[in-house]
């Protein structure tokens, strides 16, 4: 007499405490262990890309603001990027270092956010995340200093930046550089060695080798997998040729790994400011550019190494003020590919945790 | 030993019949103890907000009052006015009888508890053994809260409170053993009266058992599966709002205040100490144990299910067995000769114990082939 | 033991034309902005005598310890937590306990664009809260659609779906901006009297 | 430094191993015949000099008389990049053949191609919409779409 057991269906649904915003995962349970399950998106799909289509250039900078609401300097960076090389815009100096302070300070405050939310996931009660959310207002106070703004912050134009940077902008980012070391070695030492932590994390959603490359994973979630992968190393945009830093690898590509990652990624961004604060030459911020700014017709592909993965802006421009198709690549939607395959045979409370450690951004996925 | 109680009923009992000086001494005993646990438990919310504030460096609730002592009032009230909604389809009457039968056992524990000298509300001696029967009845409402609530969350919760709270009644009852094997009866003025040096001190093996196994049946970090917020919603009370929610808020809380008190009771010393007035002693013990428990809960993360059970029964479990092995032989001979020989005995097997423990034992790596 | 004439479970293929046909009715039906319930400011000129105490009472419980849902979309959902984080700390108004099920939560805060894939949740969602409940609607995405509004999936302001309470305005809004909504809250809850409910 | 690889030599590669698998080249990218494009995929991802198997980004893009799908091809070994594009006439019920068993990145991407611009990838194993909801009308990143 076998006990006919029925799979439970499970609505991880679109308001869920830890899916990071607005995901829903429909998971097929069997007791506690996930037997299937189907990511569904698009609760925040605001159609950026029509919207974009009836934008001038500098209109959609706001727009990319919103992509990934944790890195918006970083979506800023990308698009610049790419609409400059369509146009062959040539940046001056000193705007050059400015967007990459700018862009690996970013990056540390969404690795932050990253590592404070895959805790919060792992179930300890708000208290990692409100540390790390300590350094990270500590960021958002530099970034306010020099545009205004703390989530959305409109810096970058096409041709430099838009605002210089006031004076006592740069003490200030020396004495949080001097800092941050000494913030990131009490995390590595509280979290690494944490019993709790190794044991709910070791092991656990390994991300093979062979399929992370298959699916086009990118950033952390790649490295993590053992893939020496970083578009700041393999294909070098901007000045970041001039920067001496490692790309932390992972070996296993198991939650740890990722979480491990992000940490050695933050004290790299942390090295590169530094350098940059010291080559930092003076000079104009901004080529005049003409407004409305026209460019020539054809197509560019430009991406840029996110701290979510690879973000790529594919721009065909058709000669007029407006573009006429603006492609976003979301690397957190393609890193969600491998979800299934990762989370199968996992429990309830391994599922979150998996999710947790890829760090995806609702904005970006749902475009 | 006459308790107040007792003293009570005979000056009452020369006015008036038997009966009425029993009934109206148990009755003004009762309100008594509860009001003194009620008030105990509004303090303690309060408590934990703000240190869990400190520990997160940000202020707790400061605005009603100096340093903010009238806002568990305040909470307490919202909760109790506010609309009690009951699911349409949700199993009526285990619905609204779940908080009641969660709330009522942990008040029932007091009244085992010495709080002072001769302020017990009733010297059983059998008062362990009252303990630990009373203490496993909460499982049951927790379960009924979650299959009343008809939540798929509220469903998972509910299966996992009882393989929790079972699995972890075994280590703690076995590490009561060690401490009746101490005291020799199991009344708890006894266990005060006999501590005369705190039984922390004389098995930390035993206490180190029981204050984990405690953990698990209050559900306080890190074993908080049953309202893990991360992963099941708010857990097996997702469908509770009002006057039902409060009962399983201050449930909670009380939860957490008796096992305090338990704790303080058989290892501390109860309100055994040097200088200060009895009470006072009891008063400082249990909120050093709370405070310890809230410690755990802001800062460290969750166990899992499968880990959780293996902890239980591969860790917790064989413990306790050899520890009241070793308690039962040095009770034969050791305790003679000297008390001391015993304490170094103890700690010399729980250091050997957990270390043993923790090479041999990994706590699942549970991927299962799908 | 097997158990028959269980009904086969809708495929996930249905579930999905089902909430499409769901979120159709929805955007079909709310056109309209629905009214806000400033009921209360009429009430404050006309009774000027003192409040009862038992008003008083209660409005002082529930404005002074109000349990935030919280219902974060998109950007401004990190102000919000970022109220909640030690800088800006609410808790020191008493809303420390983020409670997730709506069923014990008061006050939700709409923080983020609604898209017509996310408005039946929303809506799901505010009539399963218990009943003294309020709104907020933070930043400018939930009061108007802000940026998005012209888009074809993005509700042009939350108050189509849900009555909305107090509005606070910004693309993300400041900490001080929400705490400053949240005043605004305690203040209408104060002029409530459990009579006109 | 990334080198996109130069699109003549790899279309007179390409002609050489697939004869009449290549329609034009246009400087950055080389057109590919439709019905010819798994077999030009599993070359490029197969032969050891190529080697790409890290599909960055797919996308399409309306030219109102055609619909065309681009592929950004990145090899990991190499270091190279090239773009292939694809194009489709017809415009009721334009079909490009799926390349999820390629490179299984493709997946979310062709479903979200499928949604906002209604191209069918046949061969690809749950083609739903990704972002819209199913009760959606039309396919919004349209040129034709209001």
């Amino acid at each position: 007499m076998t006990l006919k057991t029925e799979p439970f269906i499970l609505n991880v649904g679109p308001q869920h405490p830890s899916t990071h915003g607005v995901f829903r995962m429909r998971v097929t349970l069997d007791g506690e262990v996930v037997v299937d399950l189907e990511p569904v998106i698009g609760y925040l799909h605001r159609g950026i890309e029509k919207l974009a289509e009836s934008r001038t250039y500098t209109q959609i900078i706001p727009l990319t603001d919103r992509l990934d609401y944790l890195a918006s300097m970083t979506n800023n960076f990308g698009y610049v990027l790419a609409v400059e090389k369509l146009g062959g815009i040539k940046v001056p100096e000193r705007a050059e270092y400015l967007r990459i302070i700018m862009a690996e300070l970013m990056r540390i405050s969404s690795h932050l956010m990253a590592v404070g939310f895959f805790l919060n996931d792992l179930g300890a009660m708000m208290t990692p995340v409100l540390y790390m959310w300590r350094e990270r207002e500590k960021i958002m106070d530099l970034f306010e200093m020099v545009c205004g703004q703390r989530l959305t912050y409109n810096y970058m134009r096409v041709g430099g930046v838009s605002q210089d940077i006031p004076d006592e902008f740069l003490p200030a980012l020396k004495r949080f550089i001097d800092e941050m070391p000494r913030f990131i070695d009490e995390y590595e030492q509280l979290l690494s060695q944490n019993e709790i932590l190794l044991v709910r994390t070791k092991g656990v959603g390994v991300l093979p080798r062979e399929t992370a490359i298959n699916i086009g994973a990118s950033g952390p979630v790649l490295r993590a997998s053992g893939v020496k992968w970083d578009i700041r190393k393999a294909d070098p945009y901007s000045i970041y040729d001039r920067f001496d830093f490692e790309v932390p690898v992972g070996s296993t590509g198991d939650c740890y790994d990722r979480y491990w990652v992000r940490i050695q990624e933050m004290r790299q961004s942390v090295r590169i400011v530094a350098q940059a604060v010291k080559q930092l030459p003076a000079g104009e911020i901004c080529v005049k550019v003409k407004q409305p700014l026209r460019l020539p017709a054809g197509e560019v592909y430009g991406h840029v190494e996110a701290p979510k993965g690879e973000l790529g802006f594919y721009l065909v421009s058709d000669g007029s003020i407006a573009p006429y198709r603006l492609h976003i690549r979301p690397p957190t939607l393609i890193n969600l590919t491998a979800l299934r395959d990762m989370v199968i045979g996992w429990k309830i409370a391994d599922l979150i945790v998996i999710f947790g450690s890829i760090d995806v951004c609702l904005g970006e996925i749902d475009r | 030993m006459m308790t107040l109680l007792e003293e009570f009923r005979a000056w009452l009992s020369a006015a008036l019949p038997e009966w009425a000086a029993y009934l109206i001494a148990g009755i003004v005993g009762i309100f008594v103890v509860l009001g003194f646990v009620l008030t105990l438990v509004i303090v303690f919310i309060w408590y934990e907000r703000r240190l869990l504030g400190r520990f997160q460096i940000r202020l707790g609730p400061n605005r009603l009052g100096p340093e903010g002592i009238f806002q568990p009032i305040a909470t307490a009230l919202k909760i109790l006015i506010k609309e009690d909604v009951v699911p349409e389809k949700a199993d009526r009457v285990v619905h609204w009888l779940a908080p009641i039968v969660v709330f009522v056992p942990v008040l029932m524990v007091f009244a085992v508890i010495p709080l002072s000298q001769g302020a017990i509300l009733a010297d059983l001696n059998v008062g362990v053994l009252y303990l630990v029967a009373v203490g496993s009845v909460s499982a049951v409402g927790i379960y009924m809260a979650g299959w009343g609530s008809n939540n798929k969350y509220a469903l998972i919760a509910a299966m996992r409170t009882v393989a929790q709270i079972v699995s972890y009644e075994l280590p703690v009852v076995l590490s009561l053993l060690g401490v009746v094997l101490m005291v020799g009866s199991l009344s708890m003025t006894k266990t005060v009266e006999a501590q005369v040096v705190p039984f922390i001190v004389m098995q930390p093996l035993g206490f180190l058992i029981f204050f984990l196994g405690a953990l698990a049946e209050m559900n306080r970090c890190p074993f908080d599966l049953l309202e893990a917020d991360s992963e099941i919603v708010a857990g097996y009370h997702t469908e509770y709002s009002g006057m039902k929610f409060a009962m399983f808020y201050l449930g909670e809380y009380g939860h957490a205040l008796a096992y305090a008190c338990i704790i303080t009771t058989l290892f501390l010393g109860g309100w055994r100490g040097p200088v200060l007035p009895p009470f006072l002693w009891f008063l400082i013990k249990v909120v050093a144990v709370f405070s310890l428990i809230v410690w755990l809960r802001a800062t460290l993360p969750r166990l899992r299910v499968d880990q959780l059970m293996a902890f239980a029964w591969k860790g917790l479990f064989p413990m306790a067995l050899i520890n009241i092995f070793v308690v039962a032989v040095e009770m034969l001979w050791l305790v003679d000769i000297s008390r001391w020989l015993v304490v170094a005995t103890n700690i010399v097997l729980a250091v050997v114990l957990i270390l043993a423990w923790s090479r041999l034992f990994v706590l699942g790596r549970g991927r299962v082939e799908v | 033991m097997e158990i028959e004439g269980h009904e086969p479970a809708l495929s996930a293929w249905n579930i999905d034309v089902l909430e499409g046909k769901r979120i159709e009715e929805l955007r079909v039906a709310s056109q309209q902005p629905i009214a806000d319930p400033d009921n209360w400011l009429g009430a404050e000129l006309r009774r000027n005598i003192l409040l009862t105490t038992v008003d008083y009472a209660v409005n002082w419980a529930r404005s002074r310890s109000i349990f935030p849902l919280m219902f974060g979309l998109a950007c401004c959902a990190f102000e919000m937590i970022a109220t909640a984080a030690s800088r800006f700390d609410i808790a020191r108004f008493g809303m420390d306990i983020f409670r997730w099920s709506p069923r014990q939560a008061d006050l939700m805060i709409v923080a983020g664009t609604i898209t017509w894939k996310m408005a039946p949740a929303v809506k799901l969602i505010y009539e399963q809260m218990a009943e003294p409940k309020w709104v907020i609607a933070m930043g400018a995405c939930a009061i108007s659609g802000g940026t998005f509004r012209e888009s074809y999936s993005v509700v042009p302001g939350l108050n189509r779906i849900v009555p909305v309470d107090v509005y606070v305005p910004g693309c993300p809004p400041r900490p001080e901006g929400l705490i400053h909504g949240i005043r605004l809250i305690h203040r209408k809850i104060m002029s409530e009297s459990i009579g006109k409910r | 430094m990334t080198v996109s690889l130069d699109c003549e030599q790899v279309a007179k590669r390409l002609s050489q191993e697939l004869p009449g698998s290549v329609v034009t080249v246009e400087k950055p990218a080389i057109v590919i015949r439709t019905e010819r494009l798994r077999e030009v995929a599993e070359f490029l991802r197969g032969n050891p000099d190529f080697e790409f198997n890290y599909l960055a980004n797919l996308t399409a893009v309306d030219y109102l008389d055609y619909f065309e799908v681009v592929y950004h091809l990145v090899s990991l070994t190499h270091n190279y990049s090239l773009v292939l594009k694809v194009r489709c006439y017809d415009r009721v019920k334009p079909t490009v053949p799926s390349v999820v068993d390629i490179w299984r990145a493709a997946d979310f991407q062709e479903r979200e191609v499928y949604d906002l611009m209604g191209i069918v990838f046949d061969g690809h194993p749950n083609l739903k919409r990704l972002l819209l909801w199913e009760g959606f009308v039309g396919h919004p990143l349209r040129k034709d779409y209001l």
